[in-house]
C-alpha cells in the first residue's frame, strides 16, 4: 500500500488523537453495527476475538473470531472510515463458528466482533489494537 | 481488473467420516481500498474481492462478505465438517465482476 | 557547564548508544513448514572484527504475529511471488528461445547454493555480481532477452523463486581475493554518515539494535531474509531499494538501486550474515 | 518539510521584524557546546515545544522517552537517554546548545543537528531522496527551538 507522506502524517495523527480519547465508538460504527444487528440489545458472552496488542503494522492486522453455535459473525474496526471489516456467515458444514483473516486498520482502536447466535440473539466482544508509529521519515 | 490474480486453498487430502478439517485459502489480490490516491491526488477506484465462499458437495461451509478493510492477497483460515468423501469449491468474487474458483477432493481415509 | 556534570552526561550517552543495545530474543526458533530449520542467530563472523559478538536475523526483532506468518510457506504471502517466479523459470524468453530451465535444470537442485554466496566476484565480467546482475547477465548474454528493472516485479521474484530453493542454505559471501575492493567501499559507506540528519547504517543497526526507534525494533539490518514481504507494503522489497529507503530517511540524496555503491554495500551487508541462513523471502513489517 | 520550508519562507519575509534573529552559522557555542544566547529573544512557548516533541516536528520522541508525553503520543523509542527531569539536569544554555547541535556537546552521539545549514554529506532534499539543490533549511526554526527548550525546561 503506497501511502502519501501526508496520509502516514494523518495516520500518524489519528492514532495520536485516538490514544487522548477514551474510547467511544465513531456514529459511523454504531450505524454499521446496528445495520447488523438490526438495532436488536447485544450481550456479552460466548465470543472469543483474537487480535494483537500492539499491531507491528496496520496493513495486516491478523485476527480470529470464534463463537460456538453462531450463525454469523461481523468483525468492525470502529476507528477507521468505513468501520465493517468483514461478515463471516457459516454453513451447515462449517466444522466450527470460527475464522481467522487479516485486516487494515487506519491506527490505533477497538476491534469489535458480533456474533448472532442461533436463537437470533447478538453478543458482542472487542478488544484494543494498538497500532504503531514508525520512528523513521518525516 | 486486477492482474495474477491466483487462488490458492491448502486442503487435507483425506479425512475422517465426519472429522472437521482446518482450510487454509489465500489469493493474490491488491484489495484497492478505495480511499487512496495516486501520485497526482487523484482518488484510486475501489476493486476489491467483496465475497468468498466455500462448499463442500453443494452444501455451504463458509460464506464471507469482503469489505475494503481486508488486507491485501486476502486469506482466510476456518475449519469445515467432512461428512462423507468428495468435493470442496472455493469462489471469490471480484467488484470487476470476475469470478475465481479453485477445487479440492477429499478422500475419506 | 560544570565539566563533572558532562562527563557524566557523556557517560550517560554512552551507555544510551551501547550497554542499553538490548540482547535479541535468543530464545525464539524459526522452523519452516515443521520442517525447514533455520539459523537465525550465529557467532559474528570474523571479519567484523568484534563490531557485534553475535549476528541475528531480522526474524528475531519481529512481533509474534509476523514472526509466524514465516512459519508456514501458506501462510507467508512472499511465496506467492515465488510462485511467479517459478512460473517465469520455466517459461522460454529471448532470441535463444531458452528458458532458465533450458540450462540450469531443477532450481531446486541446481540454484540450493547460489542465493548463500551471493554478491559474487564473477572472474570473466571482473566485477562483484548481485544475484539480480546475474540473472540479468544470463538474459542478456545466454537467452538473448532484456534485462529485467533492479529490484523491482519479475526481477524480485525470480530472486524470491532463487532463494526459497536455497533456505537453510547458511550465508557465507566471500570477502577477501578480488571481491575485497568492494567489500571495503561497502564497508566505508555503511559506517558513513549521510543526510541532514547525519546518520550511518551503523548508528541504528550496529549501535541500536534491539532498541526501539519510536514503535520499530531495529534489527541488525541483516540481509539474509530479502527479497521480503513486508506487511507495509504488501508486497516484495529487494535489498537495494531497503537501503534507497534507510538513506532517504536520513535525508540525504540516496543511491539509486544498481548502483556500483549499493553493489558494494550488498556485498558488505550480506557478508555481516554469515553464518545465519538464507531465509528470503522472509516477512518483515 | 512542507510546513518547515514554509515556516523559514515566513521568517525569511520578516527577516526585518526579527532581526534579533541569530542565524544557524551565527550561533555562539561555550567551550562546552552551550548556546547561553536565546536565537530569537522571543520567550519560548512550552506548549508549542511540546507540539514539536512529536513526528512530523521534531521527532524527539522518535529517540528519546518523555513520561508526560506518553498519553499524547505514544511508543517512545530508546535511543536516547529519557527526557524526565533533563530540565533538573541541564541548564537552558546546555539545552540549547544540544538541541541546535548535539554533536558540539557529544562528539559521537547520533543526534541530529536541528539548527544547522551546512557540512552535510549528501545532503537530501526532505525525504525525497533527491539531491537538495540550494543551502538546506534548518530541521527547526529558531523559535521552534525556543519552544522545545522551554518545554524542556518544565520536566523538573
Amino acid at each position: 500500500m503506497k501511502l502519501t507522506r501526508r496520509a502516514t502524517l494523518l495516520m500518524a495523527m489519528g492514532t495520536a488523537a485516538a490514544a487522548v480519547l477514551p474510547f467511544r465508538a465513531s456514529a459511523a460504527a454504531e450505524d454499521a453495527i446496528a445495520t447488523f444487528t438490526g438495532g436488536a440489545t447485544v450481550g456479552a458472552g460466548g465470543l472469543t476475538l483474537t487480535a494483537p496488542e500492539i499491531a507491528e503494522n496496520g496493513n495486516t492486522v491478523p485476527i480470529s473470531v470464534d463463537a460456538p453455535g453462531a450463525v454469523s459473525i461481523a468483525i468492525f474496526a470502529v476507528g477507521n472510515p468505513t468501520p465493517d471489516v468483514a461478515i463471516f456467515n457459516f454453513g451447515a458444514l462449517s466444522g466450527s463458528q470460527s475464522a481467522s483473516t487479516r485486516i487494515r486498520l487506519a491506527g490505533t482502536q477497538d476491534v469489535v466482533a458480533v456474533a448472532k447466535m442461533a436463537d437470533g440473539s447478538f453478543v458482542k466482544a472487542s478488544q484494543e489494537v494498538k497500532v504503531t508509529i514508525g520512528g523513521c521519515g518525516g | 481488473m486486477a492482474e495474477n490474480v491466483t487462488p490458492r486453498v491448502r486442503v487435507p487430502r483425506s479425512a475422517a467420516a465426519g472429522e472437521t478439517i482446518t482450510i487454509k485459502t489465500l489469493i493474490s489480490h491488491p484489495m484497492e481500498s478505495g480511499q487512496r490516491k495516486d501520485s497526482d491526488g487523484n482518488p484510486i477506484p475501489r476493486s476489491i474481492i467483496n465475497r468468498f465462499t466455500c462448499e463442500f458437495n453443494g452444501e455451504t461451509v463458509i460464506d464471507v462478505q469482503l469489505e475494503p478493510a481486508i488486507s491485501t492477497n486476502p486469506y482466510f483460515e476456518f475449519e469445515s465438517l467432512v461428512p462423507e468423501a468428495g468435493t470442496f469449491v472455493f469462489t471469490w468474487y471480484d467488484d470487476d465482476g470476475s469470478v475465481y474458483t479453485e477445487s479440492k477432493d477429499i478422500a475419506i481415509a | 557547564m560544570k565539566k563533572a556534570l558532562l562527563k557524566s552526561a557523556i557517560c550517560a550517552a554512552a551507555l544510551g548508544g551501547f550497554a542499553h543495545a538490548a540482547a535479541a530474543d535468543e530464545s525464539a526458533s524459526l522452523v519452516i513448514n515443521g520442517e525447514l530449520e533455520i539459523v537465525t542467530e550465529a557467532p559474528a563472523p570474523a571479519h567484523l572484527d568484534g563490531a557485534l559478538r553475535t549476528v541475528y536475523s531480522g526474524w528475531v526483532f519481529r512481533s509474534d504475529e509476523t514472526q509466524v506468518m514465516q512459519m508456514d510457506d501458506f501462510d507467508n504471502p512472499g511465496m506467492i511471488f515465488v510462485e511467479s517466479g517459478m512460473a517465469d523459470w520455466n517459461t522460454a524468453e529471448g532470441t535463444e528461445g531458452k528458458s532458465c530451465a533450458d540450462c540450469h535444470g531443477d532450481a531446486e537442485e541446481s540454484m540450493r547454493e547460489v542465493r548463500a554466496v551471493y554478491p559474487k566476484w564473477n572472474d570473466e565480467a571482473e566485477e562483484v555480481r548481485t544475484l539480480q546482475m546475474q540473472i540479468n547477465a544470463c538474459r542478456t548474454e545466454q537467452m538473448g532477452a532484456e534485462a529485467l528493472k533492479t529490484d523491482a516485479g519479475s526481477m524480485l521474484n525470480m530472486e524470491a523463486y532463487i532463494s526459497s530453493v536455497g533456505r537453510g542454505t547458511i550465508v557465507n559471501v566471500a570477502v577477501d581475493g578480488p571481491a575485497q575492493a568492494a567489500w571495503e567501499q561497502g564497508r566505508d559507506l555503511y559506517y558513513t554518515r549521510t543526510g541532514q540528519l547525519d546518520l550511518s547504517c551503523a548508528n541504528c543497526h550496529e549501535q541500536n539494535y534491539g532498541n526501539m526507534i519510536r514503535a520499530d525494533h531495529l534489527s541488525q539490518g541483516q540481509i539474509n531474509g530479502f527479497p521480503t514481504y513486508r506487511l507495509k507494503n504488501a508486497k516484495l522489497n529487494g535489498v537495494q531499494g531497503r537501503f534507497k529507503g534507510c538513506v532517504r530517511d536520513t535525508m540525504a540524496e540516496t543511491y539509486s538501486p544498481g548502483s556500483p555503491e549499493f553493489v558494494a554495500l550488498e556485498l558488505y551487508v550480506a557478508s555481516r550474515g554469515n553464518g545465519l541462513s538464507v531465509e528470503g523471502p522472509s516477512v518483515r513489517n | 518539510m512542507k510546513r518547515i520550508i514554509q515556516l523559514a519562507a515566513g521568517i525569511a519575509l520578516s527577516a526585518g521584524a526579527a532581526a534579533a534573529e541569530v542565524a544557524p552559522g551565527d550561533v555562539v557555542f561555550g567551550e562546552y557546546g552551550e548556546v547561553v544566547e536565546s536565537l530569537t529573544g522571543v520567550a519560548g512557548d512550552p506548549e508549542a515545544g511540546r507540539a514539536v516533541m512529536n513526528k512530523g516536528s521534531g521527532n524527539c520522541v522518535a529517540c528519546h522517552q518523555v513520561t508526560e508525553l506518553e498519553e499524547v503520543y505514544p511508543f517512545h523509542g530508546e535511543v536516547g537517554p529519557s527526557l524526565d527531569y533533563v530540565g533538573e539536569r541541564w541548564t537552558e544554555a546546555d539545552l540549547r546548545g544540544i538541541v541546535v547541535n548535539a554533536k558540539n556537546v557529544f562528539p559521537d552521539t547520533m543526534m541530529p543537528a536541528f539548527y544547522k545549514v551546512d557540512g552535510f554529506n549528501r545532503l537530501g532534499d526532505g525525504f525525497t531522496g533527491k539531491a537538495k539543490e540550494g543551502p538546506a533549511t534548518p530541521l527547526l526554526t529558531a523559535q521552534q527551538i525556543e519552544d522545545v527548550i522551554a518545554y524542556l525546561m518544565t520536566l523538573q
